[in-house]
């Protein structure tokens, strides 16, 4: 395939390409951020804490005299990670149990009542819960997004499988002698990756909503790691007091993830019409 | 005066902000109580055609860009908006070629009968159902009472046709459009709606206008006829006019397509190539790349309409002078 | 079509919300709180938050004056006789409960052996006392084995402290805390209501016996202006200091250092800084890992952390905090530099040498902080950092305030933790001197102090051995203390009567809008 | 109708079983010990022990769990750890709040949400479709408590229009005009809401406009304004209704954050705070409630459905 192709989606959707504009602009401020930090993130500076923005520091300092521009820049690193690595899990998981479900019907009847019972559970409460459980790190972090994602994707996944399963084509390899692994990702896979991937931008999008919410509740990622959701959190007091703390990060947020739905929605319109309804998004 | 006078109509589809021709100087008339048949493969502007009539091409990409639609002595184009509605559904109605998708699933078949009648008619919702269940009888179908409980879903294809019948027959239209009619349906219904609409039509005296791609189905029902090609009418004349002697290339092959229960050949002698599409440019004559009998000039040139007697008209460099 | 009527339905509803004034009654008080107490029973429980509610309900026979020296409330006077081994406490007459029964000896007499029994710092005082007897309506008589220092301290310190309920309540109380039906106490305020996670209600006790004279810190006169008081929780800080700002509380406690000074001069707050300081407090573990016994390496430890950064850190404007080593403040009685001179050196070099000599090569030292607090978390940040400094290798180690106190009562599973203390009146109710506190430093050479602390009455002798005690706590670092920490509350300008400063809770006896 | 909502909760037990099973299972994994934090800093462990042992916290998980279960259905969720109350009537202390805020949230979404989603839909292509759908999508896009701190900082610091937080019950004084408590926070948890719900309405109103019996509709000769609402709305709303009800269902879940926000004594916020103090059987209870809440959200949904569109048929 075409590279380009893939901007086809955004050909008159001036909103859009801005959208991945800014993501580009957020991707290399998370590779790249030692090179464009201008401090260290966690070195502390009794002396210029709650500096407003200018001089050395642009975007001013927390209570902790940290430099609030490094720490929105590391901050997109972990946007990032948390994104990719939520995305990883549920899309991995949910993938492969809403295929399986789907192509052994036995086995899928277990399954699904399984995610049945998981989706009972309101997504923020459940998180809450396993983050209870488990220890404050960025790897529980991903894996409990993960999982409260896991069962959506796992239940879009068994529709769109279903739908293909009694398609042509996978008769014809069913019939040709396929084994049951090469029909599942040789044949019916392919088939499902330009939805996989607009459902990952919509995950990518909302774990970071779901991030941010529970490092407010004091239960997601490490306080000393700097991230958004952190920042936020941290800084919830100084809304008056130093305003500036709530609102760089604020905005990357609310950016990045409006920038995330605006590219997951102008690539939910350029892919098979027969999933487009599977996929919810905003 | 007749009751239908299409003259000289333009449509346009706007396509990013260029006006793409889809329908051009099309004209014919239908008289009261006549039945017309236009024909021509899909997508050459027919439906676009009765859609203009029937006023419904409005809020969509399509427009009229030129010429005349009267009815009844009136200029439908220039009407106002309310005006326009206050003819559909009354004395012009429609019926379309998916019985299966254009009755609204969520209501009951009675109340969306009732909605015309009560939309044109003042009548109480009481009178109006039981007028529902005349014209469900009207239309052939058994226990009419009952069926106006019914949903949509609950009937066949056919059923559903008649149902859009019997809607369209509310008010007792003076004209009746049918587009495609009988397409979706199997064979042997086909004919029964067809013999329906025959039937309603002698004894309403309405006007139909008959669309189709089915040259069978138009020589089965209709007086007149209008062979449609790439937005144009190719050819007209009365049914008996038209299949004793067709003028144009395309009509001759169109004939030729109707499957003969006599003749036992295996292949129909179909017309070569395919239908060009709508943003394709095609110079001179549309039909030339696909004429068996195009010369260098079709592809330069324009044809002019040819009249033969009977108001036999074509559009051909090349008519074919005598029947063959 | 309908969508119009919707909206109008809609701006009216909004309008017809806007414009309803605040329909609160004048005469209550709305205190928004850090969260919500376990009980109110004062014998079992020691929060905080747990007696700014309740001691306007539930009397002690002594209270704190403004000098923090104890005075009589419920006790009208006392006699000390034979060398202070028999204390003679006579109560004042005509005071009655919030049931409307006569406060007697018998009432008196229950509370103290249900506190000495079962109460939180009853024991400490009990140990010593041989009998306890209601020698007459109005007088209760203690014996004890030996003159004990700080008696009427402990009296008259009412947070999981000796409160006066009614014989049939505190007789029929067992360990367990009485149930809000049963809090019936002698104070100006009685219990209304309590409402989980909405609030807990006092109303006015309107038959109160109030002591007749000036009021002083929490003595004198004890008069019920408002109605009824509320506390609610309101556990999000930022939502109590917008709150009161808005007009929603009257009062809101525990607010970040960082605001004071916006606030102090916000003509719409009043602020109010809390007299009695806390302090943060670093315990070492005295019965596992490799702190235990190695005082050298602890001395390390302490010689590594220099505390003004991290107060500054964590609190903000100096006027909040002071980088004091003595485990009581300044005009206390209490105080003194008794060692304190190795409280915060930051010397990151001398550290590293005494380290390497305790025989430390980079074991891993677990260090517990829980984010509840966030002046704890705030400080620990910074004490990591000079520690890894200075070469120790620190695993910090966050968890929530629930798993903290769990896991800091197993000794296999820290090395350092942080918490904060209250102030105290009198240093033997700091939780280091309590030998079953996580920790547990139990030395012989605590023992011995503890014995002679508390085997006299005489005051100076008493603070000569505290100074020696408190030098020992810098010798063997049972626990750094980390600096002292002036809370402050915000009040709404038009109450009147509050003082710009509270003692350790705030009271609203006397306090008017 | 009744026949198979009956069927249907009895198809329901399995499932309720097994998350009750679950949640029992995850929270008692939660490390922390509520004696502890009950008793306060002071405690000796040989307190905490006791106080353990008479809660039952020190019988095998199982034991707990049956003994729990057996109550649970009985009707009694328990008593709180903290509170000393029974579970069931902390939960109904926190409903009022809670029940309040989701109707009221629900209230916004249909006033704000569908008719600018019609309004989109009806517009498709023009700025105002434009504005309305990037708009929606930009609300979605602010994490909810941020929102909250800033209208709280407008609305009620600065302007003093509306109270910042908490909520008296509707039978304390001031009886209905407390509702006003309940407008800032009901508005940041619709924000969200209301955009997918306007996104939710465009889109599926765009599908039917597409479909065959509209243009059945307009050749009637009906007024567009009727085409739009009984045929193209009446029909769209077959997918918006099944949204509501999942809506309903996270707004229960998303209100911890808005509850934590604007301190209101709801359940979620009880249950944030039940988990720092780790009331098990309050916890427990809260979700096995929401659970609950959800599963009948979803029976409403589908028999919603069912009334709507009488193509689906009950089986």
């Amino acid at each position: 395939m075409n590279t380009l192709a893939l901007f086809n989606p955004f050909s008159g959707r001036r909103l859009a390409f801005l959208g991945l504009v800014w993501l580009g602009f957020i991707l290399i401020c998370a590779l790249a951020a030692p090179l464009l930090a201008p401090f260290d993130p966690l070195a502390i500076a009794p002396v210029d804490r709650l500096s407003e923005p200018g001089g050395s520091y642009w975007f001013g300092t927390d209570n902790f005299g940290r430099d609030t521009l490094s720490r929105c820049i590391y901050g997109a690193r972990m946007a990032l990670i948390i994104g990719l690595g939520t995305v990883a899990v549920s899309l991995t998981a949910g993938s492969l149990i809403g295929m399986l479900s789907a192509y052994f019907t036995r086995l899928g009847h277990v399954l699904m009542r399984v995610i049945d019972v998981l989706m009972a559970f309101p997504a923020l409460l459940l998180a809450l819960v396993l983050m209870t459980l488990l220890e404050r790190s960025v790897a529980n972090t991903i894996i409990v997004i993960g999982i409260v994602y896991t069962t959506t994707t796992a239940r879009i996944l068994f529709g769109m499988t279903l739908k293909l399963k009694n398609e042509v084509f996978v008769e014809a390899a069913v019939c040709s002698g396929a084994g049951h692994c090469s029909v599942l990702f040789r044949h019916i896979l392919p088939n499902l990756i330009s939805p996989l991937l607009v459902q990952a931008s919509f995950i990518f999008a909302f774990a970071q909503l779901q991030a941010a919410a529970l490092d407010f509740l004091g239960l997601g990622l490490p306080p000393e790691i700097p991230s958004w959701g952190n920042m936020l959190s941290e800084s919830r007091i100084y809304v008056t007091r130093a305003p500036w703390l709530l609102i760089f990060p604020g905005i990357l947020i609310i950016f990045s993830v409006f920038s995330m739905n605006l590219v997951g929605d102008a690539l939910r319109d350029s892919i098979d019409p027969r999933f487009k309804d599977d996929i919810a998004g905003v | 005066m007749a009751l239908l006078e299409v003259r000289n109509l333009c449509i346009a589809v706007g396509s990013g902000g260029a006006l793409l021709p889809v329908v051009e100087d099309v004209s014919f008339t239908v008289e009261a109580g006549r039945t017309l048949g236009i024909v021509g493969e899909s997508g050459c502007g027919k439906s676009l055609t009765s859609l203009a009539i029937m006023g419904l091409l409005e809020g969509s990409q399509v427009r009229i860009t030129g010429g005349e639609i009267r009815f009844a002595g009136r200029e439908l184009t220039k009407l106002p908006a309310a005006e326009r509605r206050a003819i559909m559904g009354d004395q012009m109605a429609m019926i379309f070629q998916e019985p299966m998708t254009s009755l609204n699933p969520v209501y009951r078949i009675g109340d969306q009968i009732v909605e015309v009648l009560r939309q044109h008619r003042s009548m109480s919702r009481r009178d109006a159902l039981v007028r529902a269940a005349e014209l469900l009888a009207l239309v052939r179908i058994p226990g009419p009472a009952e069926r106006l409980k019914s949903y949509p879903h609950q009937l066949s294809g056919g059923m559903r046709q008649r149902v859009m019948i019997a809607m369209a027959i509310a008010c007792d239209p003076s004209l009746l459009i049918a587009d495609e009619p009988t397409t979706a349906l199997d064979v042997t219904v086909q004919a029964q709606i067809l013999d329906l609409l025959a039937d309603l039509q002698a004894r309403t005296g309405m006007a139909v206008v008959l669309i189709s791609h089915d040259l069978g189905v138009i020589a089965e029902t209709c007086q007149t006829i209008a062979v449609m090609y790439r937005g144009r009418i190719v050819e007209s004349a009365s049914a008996a006019g038209l299949f004793a002697a067709p003028r144009h290339p395309y009509t001759s092959g169109l004939m030729a397509s109707i499957p003969d229960a006599d003749a036992d050949c295996e292949t129909l002698p179909a017309i070569a190539g395919r239908v060009p599409r709508i943003d394709e440019r095609i110079g001179g004559c549309a039909f030339h790349p696909r004429c068996p009998r195009a010369a260098s000039r079709c592809a330069i040139e324009p044809p002019a309409t040819a009249t033969y007697p009977e108001d036999h008209v074509v559009l051909c460099h090349f008519p074919e002078e005598a029947a063959p | 079509m309908k969508i119009s009527l919707w909206w109008k339905s809609a701006m009216a509803g909004c309008a017809a919300l806007l414009l309803a004034n605040s329909a609160w009654a004048d005469g209550t008080l709305r205190y928004a709180t850090v969260g919500e107490p376990p009980s109110l029973d004062q014998h079992v429980v020691t929060s905080d938050l747990a007696t700014t509610i309740a001691h306007h309900m539930f009397e002690g026979l002594y209270t704190f004056n403004s000098a923090n020296a104890p005075v009589g409330l419920l006790a009208a006077g006392e006699k000390l006789e034979d060398d202070g081994k028999t204390i003679v406490i006579s109560l004042r007459k005509g005071v009655t409960f919030h049931n409307g029964q006569e406060m007697v000896a018998e009432d008196v007499l229950a509370s103290l052996n249900r506190w000495g029994e079962h109460g939180s710092r009853g024991g400490l005082l009990y140990s010593n006392v041989t009998s306890i007897e209601a020698s007459g309506d109005h007088e209760i008589t203690i014996k004890l084995k030996a003159p004990f220092g700080p008696w009427k301290n402990l009296l008259a310190f009412i947070n999981g402290g000796p409160a006066i309920y009614p014989a049939s309540v505190a007789a029929a109380a067992g360990k367990e805390p009485i149930a809000p039906e049963d809090y019936i106490g002698t104070g100006p305020y009685k219990f209304g209501e309590w409402k989980a996670n909405r609030h807990v209600e006092l109303v006015r006790h309107d038959d109160y016996a109030s002591i007749e004279a000036a009021p002083d810190g929490y003595a004198g006169a004890r008069t019920a202006h408002f109605d009824k008081i509320r506390f609610i929780p309101v556990p999000d800080v930022g939502t109590r200091v917008s709150g009161l700002k808005a007009g929603d509380y009257d009062y809101a406690e525990s607010i970040p250092g960082d605001l004071f000074a916006d606030l102090d001069a916000d003509p719409n707050v009043k602020t109010i800084l809390n007299g009695g300081p806390i302090f943060g407090l670093i315990f070492m573990n005295s019965k596992e890992g490799p702190l235990k016994e190695n005082f050298a390496l602890r001395r390390a430890i302490q010689a590594a952390l220099d505390k003004v950064p991290a107060l500054q850190v964590s609190i903000g404007p100096e006027k909040l905090w002071r980088a004091n080593g003595s485990f009581l403040p300044e005009g206390n009685v209490w105080y003194s530099d008794a060692g304190a001179d190795n409280f915060s050196r930051g010397d990151t070099d001398g550290a590293k040498e005494m380290a390497a000599k305790a025989g430390y090569q980079g074991e891993p030292i677990k260090f517990m902080v829980s984010t509840n607090y966030a002046f704890h978390y705030d400080q620990a940040v910074v004490f990591t950092k000079q520690l890894a400094q200075a070469g120790f290798n620190i695993d910090l180690q966050v968890y929530d305030w629930a798993t903290l106190i769990k896991k800091r009562a197993q000794p296999d599973q820290w090395d350092l933790f942080f918490t904060h203390h209250g102030f105290v009146p009198d240093p033997i109710l700091i939780s280091v001197m309590n030998d079953n506190y996580p920790g547990w430093w139990a030395t012989a050479e605590k023992a011995g102090l503890k014995a002679k602390f508390t085997g006299t009455a005489d005051e100076a002798e008493r603070q000569k051995i505290w100074s020696q005690i408190q030098t020992a706590i810098y010798e063997q670092v049972p626990t750094m203390k980390t600096g002292d920490v002036y809370t402050y509350n915000i009040a709404s300008p038009k109450l009147s009567g509050l003082a710009s400063s509270t003692l350790i809770w705030p009271h609203f006896w006397n306090v008017d809008n | 109708m009744l026949a198979y909502a009956i069927k249907r909760i009895f198809v329901l037990i399995p499932t309720l079983l097994a998350a009750s099973l679950l949640v029992f299972v995850f929270i008692h994994l939660i490390p922390g010990d509520p004696a502890a934090v009950l008793l306060g800093d002071t405690a000796t462990p040989e307190e905490v022990a006791q106080l353990t042992r008479e809660m039952g916290l020190d019988k095998p998980l199982y034991t707990q769990f049956v003994l729990w279960l057996g109550n649970f259905l009985q009707g009694d969720l328990g008593t709180s750890i903290f509170f000393q109350e029974p579970v069931l009537s902390v939960i109904a202390d926190g409903a009022e709040t809670s029940i309040l805020l989701a109707v009221m949230t629900m209230f916004w979404i249909v006033i704000f949400g569908v008719p600018i989603g019609v309004v989109s839909a009806t517009r498709h292509g023009t700025w105002i479709d434009q504005l309305s759908s990037g708009g929606a999508m930009f609300a979605a896009s602010i994490p909810t408590f941020w929102l909250g701190l800033y209208l709280i900082l407008i609305f009620s610091v600065t302007l003093g229009w509306l109270p910042s937080s908490g909520f008296p019950s509707l039978s304390d004084e001031g009886g209905l005009t407390n509702l006003r408590y309940l407008l800032l926070p009901s508005l940041t948890l619709a924000a969200p809401n209301a955009a997918l719900i306007i996104r939710l309405v465009r889109a599926s109103m765009l599908d039917v406009q597409r479909e065959d019996h509209v243009r059945t509709a307009r050749a009637k000769g009906l007024h567009p304004l009727r085409v739009a609402y009984a045929h193209v709305f009446r029909n769209a709303l077959i997918a918006v209704a099944a949204a509501f009800g999942f809506t309903f269902a996270a707004l229960v879940s998303e209100a911890v954050v808005t509850e934590t926000v604007f301190s209101l004594p709801g359940v979620g916020r009880l249950v944030v705070q039940s988990i720092l103090r780790r009331d098990y059987p309050v916890i427990q209870g809260v979700i096995l409630v929401i659970v609950i809440l959800y599963m009948i959200t979803n029976l409403l949904v589908d028999l919603a459905y069912a009334w709507l569109d009488p193509r689906v048929s009950l089986k």
